[in-house]
Formats: C-alpha cells, structure tokens, sequence
C-alpha cells in the first residue's frame, strides 16, 4: 500500500532536530521499549498475530524473537477470544503478556475475555490474583480500510471498570507508556494509530516510565481548551496553528490515559479558557468525548462560558472508498471551524 | 421416554483393580464422595432459608467426576471450573469454612462474597479459578498451563466444564491453541446431557464430544463418570503421560445431575426430562455404587460408614456455624480490588 | 431463587386497577407481543437458549414452540457469536429472526457479530442488503448475580452506527417496542431489566406499536428534569414522590429507545426546568449518563442553570455478595439526595 | 526448506473422466480460470497506479478452488467469502464492471464504494456478502442457509475461507450448529498453509482440517486445489447430495497463494516462506496444468486459446476505462444507508 505509507508520511511534521537528542520513530521507540521490557523481567513475554513475521506488527516487534527465543515471543493462531484468555491465565500466574492486535476490531472478538473475565478476576476473587497484561492494537484509517478494519473502540471500553486505556500520541510517550502499562498489575490497553507510526521524534534512551493517568499540556493557550489523545492531538495541534495565524489561542490537553483520567489537568485549563472541545479519534457519540465533556459540566459547570463541543466521527460506519473517506474523518480545517464558532458567542 | 440412558457398566469387572490400591485410598474416594454429598444436601436444605443470597448448582450425582479426578492431582497442580464448582472447590481441598462464608455473603468468604457460589477460590490448595460465563474459563486453564510450561513448575492444569462448555468456540481455540503448543493440561468434560433445562440433542450434533476433542490433535477419552475409579485411572494416567512431557488431554466423562440446574430439589417434573431417566441414573448413583462396590469386596465399609458420616455431619454444622456468625464486608470493602497495586 | 423473586415482586408499585382496562405483567406482555408477531408474519422466528423449555426466557416464550413448531421458535447452542452471526445471515435472507438472551453479559460473546457484522451490513453493501433482526436480554440484579451475570452494556453499544437500543420501561412500551422492533430493518437491541419482569400494568389486546425514538414524560415537574430509562424509571419515581412530600417538582423523561435519542423531548424540558440529572441501570462513566449529558451541554447549555449530574453505577464491577451489593446500586433515596443537592445550588 | 510442498497427483489419472464432460464446459473452466488469472494480473499491474486505493488480496495461484467450486453452483445458490474476495465474485459470476469500479472507489462500485475489495457483493448472481473479519462470513453464510432450509428454496449456501478461518471459534460452532439442523451449506476451506506471513505451524496443532471438521459430525473431504476438476466433482457431489436433502458438506482444497498475502508481487523473498516453495507450486499452476492437460487429451485449446485471452483482455481494458471514468460518490451519500428504511 505505497499510497497509504506516503500518507502516513505527509502526517509527519515538525520534524525534530537529531542535534538536540536521539531521534527514533515511533515504531522504533515502542519497539524499543519492548526489548527493555523483555530483557528486565523474564515473565514479559509478546504475542500476536505475526508478531514473528516479517512485517514484525509494523516494525514494532522486529528482531524480538531472534533475541529472546519462540518461548517468549510467538505468533498465535487466529483465535482472539481464546488468546485473550490464554493471556489472562498466564498473567493470573505470573506472566506478563503484551497480546498485540494489528486492528482494534479484532479486540472485539475477545470482549467477553477482556470485559468480563481480564477487567474482573481481580475484583471478584478479593485481590487473590493479579492480571498484569497489556493488550495493544493500532487503530486503522485509509487505503479501504473500511468499515471492519477502521474501528476505534476507546469509547466502548473507558467504562468498563478495573481496565486502564493508554493513547500515546508521541514516540516518547509510545515507550513511557508501554513500559509502565508492563510493569502495572491490571490490564492495560494501548491503542496506538496507524497514521503515527511514522511519526519521528526525542527517544531518551534506556528505561523510564510515563505515569498512567497523568496527561500533559501540549501547547498553552488563554482561549479555549481542547482536550484529546492519540492521532487526534495531532489535528488538534495542526488547527493550533491555523488559529493562531487568525489570533484565537487554544490550550491543547493530551490526555495520553483515557481511563484513568487526568481530571486536574483539565479542571485547570477549563478555569483558565471556560471553553471545552474535545476531540477524538472513534466515533463522536457515547464515547471519550462524551464522558470527558460530561466531566466539565458535572465538576466544572461555573467556569463554562458557553457551550462544550466536540469532534469525532459522525454516527455512520467507515466507508471504504476514498471520496467518502474525505468526508468521513474531521480534518484540521473543521476543528478550526468550530472553534471559531465557539469563540465567537 | 428416557433420552439419556445410562449405559455405563457400573463396576462389574473392576474387582481386579482393588488390588493396585490401597484400603485407605480406596475408603477415601468414598469418604470425600460422601462429603461432597452431604455438604450439597446440607446445602439445599438450608437454601430454602435465605440466607445464601447466591446462586447454586449442585453437584449431587456428579461427585465422581470431581473425586476421581482430583485424587489424581497433587496440591499443587491448578484446577479450574466453570459455573458448577461446588464439587472441583471440595475435589481439589478447598476450605469448607470458606467456602460456606462466601455462599453466606460473608467478609470472610473465599473471595470475601465479591465472587459468589460459581467463584469458589481457595489458591491455597491449588484451586485457582472459576468462571460463570460458559466456557470462560477454558483459555484461562490454558494460559495457566502456559505459564506452567514457560516456568517449567512441573504443574499440571486441569479444568472442569460441561457439556455445554464445548459448544463455545472459545473451547476449540483452546483446544487447538492447547494442542499446538502442547501445553500440560487436561480438558475435563463433565458431559450431563442438559445445559440448564436444554437437551443435547437441542445443541449439538451427532457427535462424540471427546471424538470432536481428538480432532483438534489431542489425546482423548471417554469414561463412566458415575464410577470413581475409573475416572481417577483416566485422569492418572493423562497426568502421568503430562509429567513426562506429552502434551493435552481431554477427558469427556458421562455423569447425571440429580438435582435441577440450578437451586434446590429437582425439576424433572416441569417435563424438560423425565422423572424416569434422573431415576435410572439414581440407580447408579456415584457414592452408592462404590460403596456397594466397596462393601462387596469385604473392605469393611459398612462398619465405617456410621463413623465417617458423623464426622463429616459435624464438620458441616460447624462451618455453617462458622460462615453464620462470620462479619459482613463493610461500604468500604466494595471500593478495593478495582485495580491491582 | 425464591428470595429474589420476592424482591422483584416487592418492586411492583402503583398496582393498576383491572377496572380501568387490562392488566397483564410485563412478561405476558411479551409474551403476547412475540405470539402477535409470529402470527402476524410467517419470516418471524424467535431463538436462544432455552426459549422452549419450561422457564420460557423468564415466561416470556412460554407456549410459543407448541403453537408455532419447532422451525419457528427454537432452542440454540451455546454458541452466542455463532447465533449472532446465524441470525444476522437469516436476516439478510429475509427471516426477522428474534434472539433471546437471558442476559446482557452473554451478548459480548457476540461483538464482532453484533458491531462488526450486524451493524454495518446494511451501510457496507449500499443499501442491497438490511438486517432485521432483534437482540433481547434482562439485565440482571440481585441474588449473587455479580460482576459476570449483571452487567447492563447499553453504554456500550450506544455509539456503534447502526444499532438501534430500545429500553421499555412498562408492560405497554414492552408489548410495543417489541412488536415494533421486529418491524423495524435495522438491528434492534431490546434491554429488559430483570426487576421489570413482574411489573403490571395496562397492555391493550391486540398489536400495536411504539415508535422508537420517541421518549415519554412520565411526570411533569418544574424545578428538574431526569431522563432515563428501563428500571432506572421506576427509581427516578419512586424518587419523584419523595421529592414532592419535600416540594420539590421534578419533571422525569423516559427515553424508551437510548438510540435514537428523542432530542426534542428532552430540550423542552430542560428550556423548562433548566436542572438535568441523568439516571441509568448501566456504570455511570462513558455511558448513557454521559452522553445525555453531553447533549445537554452542547446543545442546550443557555437553558441549562447548574451542573447537570448523573446516577448510574459506580466504577466498580459488581460485587456478588449481598451486603456489598447494597452499596453498590444506586437508591430512590441518593437519587433524592442528589436532586437536593442540585437544587440548593 | 520447503515447509507445505505440493503433494497432489495433479492430472494424472484423470483423462478417464474426460468422458464425463462435455467439451464446451471444460473449456468454459479454462476460460474461466484464465480470465480470473489474467484480471488478477491486470489488477496487480495497475495497483502501483494508486488509483485503487484498497487492499487486495489476489487469488493468483487459487483460481481452481473458485472456478471448479462455483461450476457445481446455479446462478441462485449463495456464496460467501472471507477478505480473499476476487475469485469468489468472479467464480459466481460477478460482475466485473462492478468489480473494478468498486476497487477504483466510485459511486457506481459492487457496494457504491462503501465495501471495498474486501467485500465484494453482487445479488443477482448470488455472491451474497463477504467479510474482512477472519471467520466472519462463516456464520453468516451459516444462518443464509437456515432461511433457505427455512423458505424450502432449494438453494444450496456455500462460504470460502482460508486455513486461518477454522481456527476462530466461530468455525467450530457454525459447523455445530449446520450438522444440528442437517443445513443446505457447503464449508469450503482454501488450505494455502499461510495466515498473512505465518505458517500453519505456528497457528494450529497436528491435526488435519478437514479430519477435524468431520468431529462435528459433517460430511467431510480434501481435495487437490490445483486440480479444476477434482474441485468440481467434489462440490458437484456434495451440491447433490444436498439438493436431496443431506445435511451440510466440508472441503478443504489445497491450495497455493503465488502473491504476497495483500497488495502486488510475491513477498516469499522477505524469508517467511522458500521462494523454492512457490516456485514448487507454480509448476503445479491450476491454470496452466489444467491447459497442458486439456491440450494432452485433444481438446484443441491450444488453438482456441490466443482468441479467449485476446477476447478476455479487450473485456479487461474495457472495464477499467469505465471504471476509471465512473463518478465518485457525494458528501451526501456517506450518510445513506446507516438504518434501512
Ligand atoms: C456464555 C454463556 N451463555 C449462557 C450462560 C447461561 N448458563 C449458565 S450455566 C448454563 C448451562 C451450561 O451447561 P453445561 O456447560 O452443560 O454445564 P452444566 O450446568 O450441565 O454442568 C448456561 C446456559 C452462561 N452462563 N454463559
Ligand atoms: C478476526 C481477524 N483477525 C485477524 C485478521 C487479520 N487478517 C486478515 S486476512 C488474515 C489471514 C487469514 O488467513 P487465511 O484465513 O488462511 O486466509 P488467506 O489469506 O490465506 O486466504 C488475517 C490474519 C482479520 N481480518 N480478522
Ligand atoms: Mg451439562
Ligand atoms: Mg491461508
């Protein structure tokens, strides 16, 4: 698919300057981190489809077999549900599997594993047992892939008690992340995106932990606040620009943990602008943007200026051909749109 | 019209085998089938006071199944279960006191009353988890068994489930992903005929559940589930073969339920089965064939059993004492275990 | 489970008068919705797990398999994805199968089917092929039901493009909404709540449909408004009468379909009350709680005089045990304590 | 090494059958395969164009298993497929205008643009849906099958997949719940011993797929995939059997993938599978064993085949032209057809 990697390429901007630290692309940091994690702690060991292919999971998984054996990195049969399980057994015994999914969707064949057995066992046998496993998946966007191959079900999951949802938006953060979701006693979901794999950006080198739970300002601004994670900071930062140019100064809120959520952060950047939008990759409805505008008008209402917003897909499954995909997925431009709208009451 | 005839051959023939056992062992397959027994009929008359807030699915009339096979366990080899886990909790020996407590809802329950009658827990001896969920707990097993052979523990994972629990996809990926890896696990499948008040022949094909099972690559058999002995020396023997490096097994054993489904007594009545067929199987009752089986082979057992009933009979009175006057979880309680540490 | 069906029972509240027109239990009312539509079009079939054993799916099938046969009403497998997939393909070949779960929990075996499949037919395929089928489950509650038998996924789905999720909340939404469901082309999730069950109330002989996404005022009120659904109803009720010995009006929105939301209704109530609590049966984060509330926010945010706040179930799985469990559901009472608490401000 | 050799007898032994057929339809299933093979490589050609902004998934090397499969069907059985699409459509009759506008993403596409190469539909020949979910159209096709069983329409249901696809549950319990009710469905399995770049061997036990199958109480048999005529008499045969009323059939064929999984070219180079190994497998081509097959026996292909191919390729410049001038969809189209009316 040359089309769909140049695309993901034109989305690889601000460019970093080797000069001021390492540089490593977004597949390299995770797989990276991977490695770290394998090499500190023996029980960690990475499955999935391919995960031994060539492909490697894009590059993700490279060269992990080759180094640590077929016992601790291994493709698995095309059977999600049981895999999940299988993880979530392993994990209750010690193991600390990272079940990587080139697709989200997939992850819906083993929601009865994950929701109803992984997200519970610790609650329900009194903290008898642990389920330290991490669940990864890149969500899919482009080159027809439709509405099977497309789905981000972030918004599904962040109310399932005792899961935590990670949404890395950087390779430093990709790294951070996944190593701190291995090292966590629950499970763990990371959704990456498939549009930032490409992304280039500082790596420091050897371990370090990005906290769960605790988001960070990308861009500080007095007007408005938009809050997102993942690819979504991305568009969120390309219409930063463009307002900027028109004088509107927008703070940029990335969440990178959608579950647990970092409700200070927001509380303080909502104070301060009194205007929300929230932005999401999945579906607009019933999902993250939801529940964090809920948030402001439950905890926050008295700093709100006006109305809260937000931007995700419309209420309509991916189409898989590209003139209806230039319609189906918010763009920069229409982030801008609204914000202007909103400043404008 | 009786639909599931019992068909087994009972203990004619297995004279020859008391010899490779010892008179304590083989009086102790009868004194925990016994157990089982009277703490499930201990149970159901006590149900009806309302005081076990929790669902319940007997095990009388399967108590076989989970004797034999756990005799062929040590302690510290892993055993899981699906919604029926009364018998597997007890089989593999899980503390009665907490048991009781957790049916009653109580603090000091095996999982604190966070689980429930179909998530008997006790890790202590090896009873690792259970599932409510049909076949959940299949992938779970395997996983353990995962983990054993990536730790090389030596331990063999050994997981309980009915009939209905091989109608779930979930139980062929296991079985394949099982068979692939040749993972130290035994499939046991407690084939009752019914799943809540649905026939087989509603569900499944014409098929042998344990032929289906050999299908996925693995070692299979099929045993009379009303005869413990003959379900210890199946599982045994896949234990044995499992210590030494081979790989899965999968035991379909027929047995009957006694009882209904779920809750007390019995429900032939309502029509779903006939009265007749629960009776033919009564006649080959697991506890009452072997003691018979016992007595005829001049094992003394008759002169045992008043001694040994006593003993379990004030075992129970205690535990429920024990689970009656236990602490109730507090507000606070519910809040924990969300995530872990 | 006697002491559970006594708790039920004690929940059938307002005891309507057989004078003033037919009074049938919510399970009869079912019942004779699934009789009229099986009589009504021969394309109609109705399965799942025991729908023709002599518990009948709680009394709800009961009878159906004697008058209709085998062919028509028919027990499954416990295959629930499998099923899933069986009824969507039926469904594309014109039958309008009707598939009974006992519970919720179980239908997340059937994601992929039910999200992946089901949903999205109709849109993948222009429009050549729709999928009229029907998904019934009973919330379940109480009596051990715990954190694998009571879950109330309706949060879940309600962002999945392409459902449609109806929540009756009497024995003549339930008769209606059945009966138009099954009319209805697009996949159509029915959520009964196990506490509903025994609840009487009038149900006209006959068929008769209820529009989905049309809610309904269950109460008029001044000073607040509650939406709602299902079981959630009977609490915001029971809540309301409290409420009133206090002086406090509240106005209660019963939604009856969570997809479509009926918009209307609830904007004219908030343009009136100006104060908007949201109750559910399902875990109050990333749900219906916050989507309503959302709604409210991004569209009626210059009616709105406070806060908006929510009730559902804490981020916490179900505790099987009965003395947690009473911390665990939400009461009439904190419904009341809320509703104060919003109106003080 | 060479992991999944050919082990087939090709057409050997086959000349007998000659006689069966007539001379037209085995041309026909030249013809047929050709044109699958010459589209596929047109398609292959132009993909660096980027004009066609989907994934493909060619069936070069498969065209036998599609042709043979759908020559046993009439225009209204129903076929369903997994992601691996092309041959379906094209086998069942599908119409290539539609096709090809499909996969250039215009409005008047097989499913408006909306499905893309992955689900490839065309009622009025009944290619009735496919799936981009592994395992996914298998149910499916499973419950078509019930409302033909249903409506008593005489329709047989067939549904292709991969290796890969009987390894999601949802396999096992389609074929549980197709022999339980004796449907009217033909399970087609494409063996090509890969999922994406990962061998059988990593995926699935010892077992053999079809044997496995057979646990679920179906009808059961494996084929040589290269073998056009092997293909259609086995499907031939279970079609009958079905049309008189015989509960459903399972064929697993053999097959070869000589593309990479998805998109253009091989990929065998990358190292997941011996270059050597395709090449084994195109020297047993469906395409071309099939022509110096018909050409050994006398039937004058060699003659009739410069005319088929010239005729096929005009049909394929012309229906690229039109789908390269066909109208792309409107903003306003992305919202139709979320509910039906
Ligand atoms: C996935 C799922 N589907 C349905 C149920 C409801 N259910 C609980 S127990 C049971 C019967 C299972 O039958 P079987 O596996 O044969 O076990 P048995 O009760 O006979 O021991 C059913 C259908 C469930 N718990 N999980
Ligand atoms: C449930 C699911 N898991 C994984 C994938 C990713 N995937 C797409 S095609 C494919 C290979 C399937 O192999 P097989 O069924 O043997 O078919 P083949 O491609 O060989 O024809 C995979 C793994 C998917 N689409 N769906
Ligand atoms: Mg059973
Ligand atoms: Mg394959």
């Amino acid at each position: 698919m040359p089309w769909d990697e140049s695309l993901v390429n034109s989305l690889v901007y601000d460019e970093p300057d080797p000069k001021q630290g390492r540089v490593l692309s977004y597949v390299q940091s995770l797989n990276e981190a991977l490695r770290i994690a394998l090499e500190d702690n023996e029980s960690v060991i990475v499955m999935g489809q391919g995960v031994d292919d060539p492909s490697a999971m894009f590059g993700s998984t490279k060269g992990l077999q080759d180094r640590f054996g077929e016992s601790r990195v291994f493709d698995t049969p095309l059977s999600e549900e049981g895999m999940m399980g299988v993880c979530t057994g392993a994990a209750m015994r010690g193991l600390r599997p990272v079940y990587m999914h080139n697709r989200p969707d997939f992850i819906l064949l083993a929601f009865n594993q994950l929701i109803t057995h992984a997200a519970k066992c610790h609650f329900m046998d009194n903290g008898l047992t642990q389920v330290p496993l991490v669940v990864w998946a890149a969500i899919g966007r482009g080159w027809g892939s439709g509405a099977q191959h497309s789905q981000a079900i972030q918004g599904l999951l962040m109310g399932v008690p005792g899961l935590k949802i990670l949404m890395p938006s950087t390779p430093y953060d990709a790294k951070g992340l996944m190593l701190q979701a291995i090292q966590d006693n629950s499970p763990t979901i990371i959704f990456e995106h498939r549009w930032l794999m490409k992304k280039n950006g500082f790596v420091p080198e050897g371990k370090y932990l990005v906290p769960i739970g605790q988001g960070v300002c990308r861009r500080e601004g007095e007007d408005l606040t938009i809050v997102g994670a993942s690819h979504a900071i991305e568009l969120a930062y390309q219409a930063s620009k463009l307002l900027a140019a028109d004088g509107v100064d927008v703070e940029i809120i990335d969440l990178r943990s959608i579950q647990p959520i970092d409700d200070q952060l927001i509380e303080d950047s909502i104070r301060k602008t009194g205007r929300l939008l929230v932005v999401d990759t999945g579906w607009a409805i019933g999902g993250v943007c939801a529940e964090i505008g809920f948030r402001a008008v439950e905890k926050w209402f008295s700093y709100l200026k006006g109305a809260v917003r937000r931007v995700g897909l419309p209420d309509v499954p991916t189409p898989a051909g590209y003139a209806l995909e230039q319609h189906y997925y918010p763009t920069a431009q229409n982030i801008v749109d609204v914000v202007k709208d909103m400043c404008r009451k | 019209m009786v639909q599931y005839p019992y068909e087994g051959q009972g203990f004619k023939d297995w004279s020859g085998a008391l010899e490779k056992y010892s008179d304590s062992f083989l009086i102790d397959l009868f004194y925990k089938m016994l157990r089982i027994r009277l703490i499930e009929e201990e149970i159901e008359n006590r149900y009806f006071d309302d005081l076990m807030k929790t669902p319940i699915h007997l095990v009388i009339g399967q108590e076989a199944t989970a004797v034999g096979a756990c005799a062929a366990l040590s302690t510290s080899d892993l055993l899981y279960s699906g919604h029926r886990t009364h018998g597997a909790y007890l089989g593999k020996g899980g503390d009665l006191k907490k048991m009781l407590s957790e049916m009653h809802c109580k603090a000091n329950g095996c999982a604190g009353s966070r689980g429930g009658s179909m998530h008997l827990i006790d890790p202590d001896v090896g009873m690792a988890w259970s599932s409510a969920i049909v076949g959940g707990a299949i992938p779970i097993a395997t996983g353990a068994a995962l983990a054993s052979q990536y730790k090389s523990d030596q331990n063999v994972t050994m997981v309980f489930f009915g009939d209905g629990g091989t109608e779930e996809g979930v139980c062929s990926e296991s079985l394949n992903f099982a068979s692939l890896k040749q993972l130290p696990i035994i499939f046991f499948c407690e084939n009752n005929f019914y799943s809540v008040q649905s026939p087989l022949r509603t569900r499944q094909s014409q098929r042998d559940i344990f032929r289906w099972a050999e299908g996925h690559g693995i070692n299979s058999s099929v045993v009379d589930g009303t005869n413990v002995l003959e379900v210890y020396e199946a599982t045994k023997s896949a234990v044995e073969k499992i210590r030494d490096g081979g790989g899965p097994h999968f035991i379909e054993a027929k047995v009957y339920r006694f009882r209904a489904h779920g809750g007390a007594g019995d429900d032939s009545q309502t029509g779903y089965r006939e009265v007749e067929e629960r009776e033919m199987w009564e006649r080959h009752c697991p506890v009452e064939s072997y003691y018979s089986f016992l007595d005829q082979n001049n094992l003394g057992i008759k002169s045992q059993r008043p001694e040994l009933q006593k003993q379990i009979e004030q075992e129970i009175r205690d535990c429920f004492e024990h689970a009656l006057k236990s602490p109730e979880p507090k507000k606070a309680d519910l809040f924990k275990y969300v995530y872990a540490d």
